[in-house]
């Protein structure tokens, strides 16, 4: 059977640049990866299927790209499936994972057959674009004609139209990143306890973030070293307006009280 | 029967699909240089002589037309069938859902007063009629969809009409301006023109 | 060459004028119930079948359209067809290979959500229409394809889909489970016994 659908890049393990977003979901990206295989779907290997897309989840984990729930639940799914195929055969579960296998080759073969049927149909003499018919017709005249005309798509769009204009509106408010006081003041406060030097305010951040939710720890860091220090648990220095920050856990000695004694206060 | 030559067959296709009227010179365009285009008309010309449709030339323009003595058959009448009014589709999209229904109750899902005249184009179209009287105080009338209605839009019975949730998951139940945006952010079509 | 009688000359003037592709029945209410329609229709076609303008029958629908071979001469930049995307693409072949499907049998297949639009696009399009509802728990709306689908695509009936006969004979139009029961327990895994 010719191939006309245009496959999508192929994932290579040194190619992991491509982005999540081409593809539709764990089972488009398994059936791509299967492809690859260069095999008949019926006589892929599953457990090489398998392995390949746990390498590629794993290599986009390392490069910390954003990685959908749905892909992460399918790498879950596949790795237990990897482990029960590995088992010998008495200490295998039900449904038996040979079972499992043939389920998930069997859901690839019908993805692709119908992503094939749909570039076959695509692919025909399609009317305005292969064939034309009058573009102007004038029309019989009709024995009973309808005066109205409306579709029975006219008639839902209408009623979802107006239930949407006279429903209630519900406003979502998206969950910004932020890191709250609380989470700062535990991590700061965790953190110090290991630094004996100065240390900058930034090094107490946690790596990897940007945008709001770097400023967000940054801020929250920063009032909580602001509480941390008027609890005497660390102190805070800094040269001058706009110098960097510096913080380090406080002396047990210093001021004459320990961390106990200053909770009494 | 002398099989027309590709040249011809081009001559032939390029009439039937012309939005008007076409000159020698703008057949050319779509036909190219390479045949006879003075003999392709005549033969065709002659072709379609005895048939349901003819091929003339007008003022230096060539056309297909039907057969003069046919005319009786497929003259049009005046009347085009004309759009329903917003207030019409979705009056009757609150009929068809919430059947029987009173006029108060339409009003009070739409938001707005019903016309009189909004009734009467659906009642004249065939797809509603009166169903009796509600027995609550002031005994409105109450309206109901027909089998006419049905028969137009391809259903069954009221009960094919897609739930709520089948709306929502068909995009169809987001206001106009979301829907407008969903459809160019997905790109799902890049050309609006509707296909016959 | 036969002169087409007055019966035959009706009908091709009433194809060529009408603004949709018309069932025989259509075509009866115009063209009169003298002549063999069956015979005419079929000596019309036959007669078109090498010239530049084809009849076909679609879904039980004639109409006239030009030949595809002229596609290149025809074919204006206006004319460009609407790009479905890839999602749309495969629920249009997941509907008209099983149809009628429910929502939740389209997502089954593709493993991901119906994207809200996607249904929606395919409705306006004019070729996917829901077709009642299935009797099973819920009663999920299920959907169909159009005649208007057929048209576009150049299928005279649903048996013309390509490939149809042999993904139903590999059971690729089975559902998932039911395949598993045809295959019984049988082991698929052998390769990879062998190279792990």
């Amino acid at each position: 059977m010719e191939d006309l659908f245009t496959p999508p890049p192929q994932p290579r393990a040194d190619m992991l640049t491509v982005s999540f977003e081409s593809w539709e979901g764990p089972l488009d990206l398994l059936l791509a990866l299967a492809r690859s295989q260069k095999v008949d779907l019926r006589e892929i290997s599953i457990l090489a299927l398998v392995e390949q897309y746990l390498a590629y989840v794993e290599g986009a984990r390392k490069l910390k790209l954003e990685l959908a729930a749905d892909y992460l639940v399918m790498a879950a799914w596949l790795a237990y499936l990897k482990s029960s195929l590995l088992l010998p055969k008495q200490a295998q579960p039900d449904p038996s994972p040979d079972e499992l296998a043939l389920r998930l080759q069997l859901r690839l073969q019908r993805l692709h057959a119908m992503r094939e049927a749909g570039a076959r149909l695509m692919a025909r003499d399609r009317i305005g674009r292969d064939v034309f018919v009058r573009p102007r017709p004038e029309g019989l005249r009709l024995v009973r004609k309808a005066k109205w005309a409306a579709s029975l798509y006219d008639l839902l769009q209408s009623y979802g139209q107006l239930r949407a204009r006279t429903q209630p509106a519900v406003h979502m408010v998206a969950a910004r990143p932020v890191m709250t006081l609380d989470e700062a003041i535990q991590r700061v406060g965790t953190l110090v306890g290991s630094a004996i030097d100065w240390t900058t305010l930034e090094s107490f951040l946690p790596d990897g973030q940007d945008g709001p939710m770097a400023r967000s720890a940054l801020a929250s860091s920063f009032v909580a070293a602001l509480e941390l220090a008027r609890q005497g648990r660390l102190e805070i220095q800094q040269d001058g307006i706009y110098e960097p920050i510096y913080l380090r856990a406080a002396l047990p000695d210093q001021n004459g009280a320990d961390q106990g004694g200053r909770r009494l206060l | 029967m002398q099989e027309p030559d590709d040249f011809m067959r081009a001559v032939e296709a390029a009439l039937f699909v012309a939005e008007h009227p076409l000159t020698a010179a703008e057949l050319r365009q779509h036909v190219g240089e390479a045949g006879d285009l003075g003999t392709a008309l005549a033969t065709l010309s002659d072709h379609y002589a005895g048939r349901g449709i003819n091929l003339v030339e007008r003022g230096g323009r060539w056309h297909f037309q039907t057969a003069a003595d046919l005319a009786h058959i497929l003259r049009r009448e005046k009347d085009e069938t004309r759009k329903l009014s917003r207030a019409a589709m979705e009056t009757l999209a609150i009929i068809a859902y919430h059947e029987p229904v009173s006029r108060a109750e339409v009003e009070a899902i739409r938001g707005v007063q019903v016309a009189k005249g909004t009734l009467d184009v659906l009642m004249e179209a065939g797809w509603v009629r009166p169903a009796g009287r509600r027995e609550v105080p002031g005994r409105p009338l109450i309206y109901a969809t027909t089998h006419e209605f049905l028969s137009h839009f391809g259903l069954s019975s009221r009960r094919d009409l897609p739930g709520l949730d089948d709306l929502r998951a068909a995009g169809l139940l987001d206001p106009v301006d979301l829907a407008l945006e969903g459809l160019g952010a997905q790109s799902v079509l890049e050309n609006d023109e509707e296909e016959a």
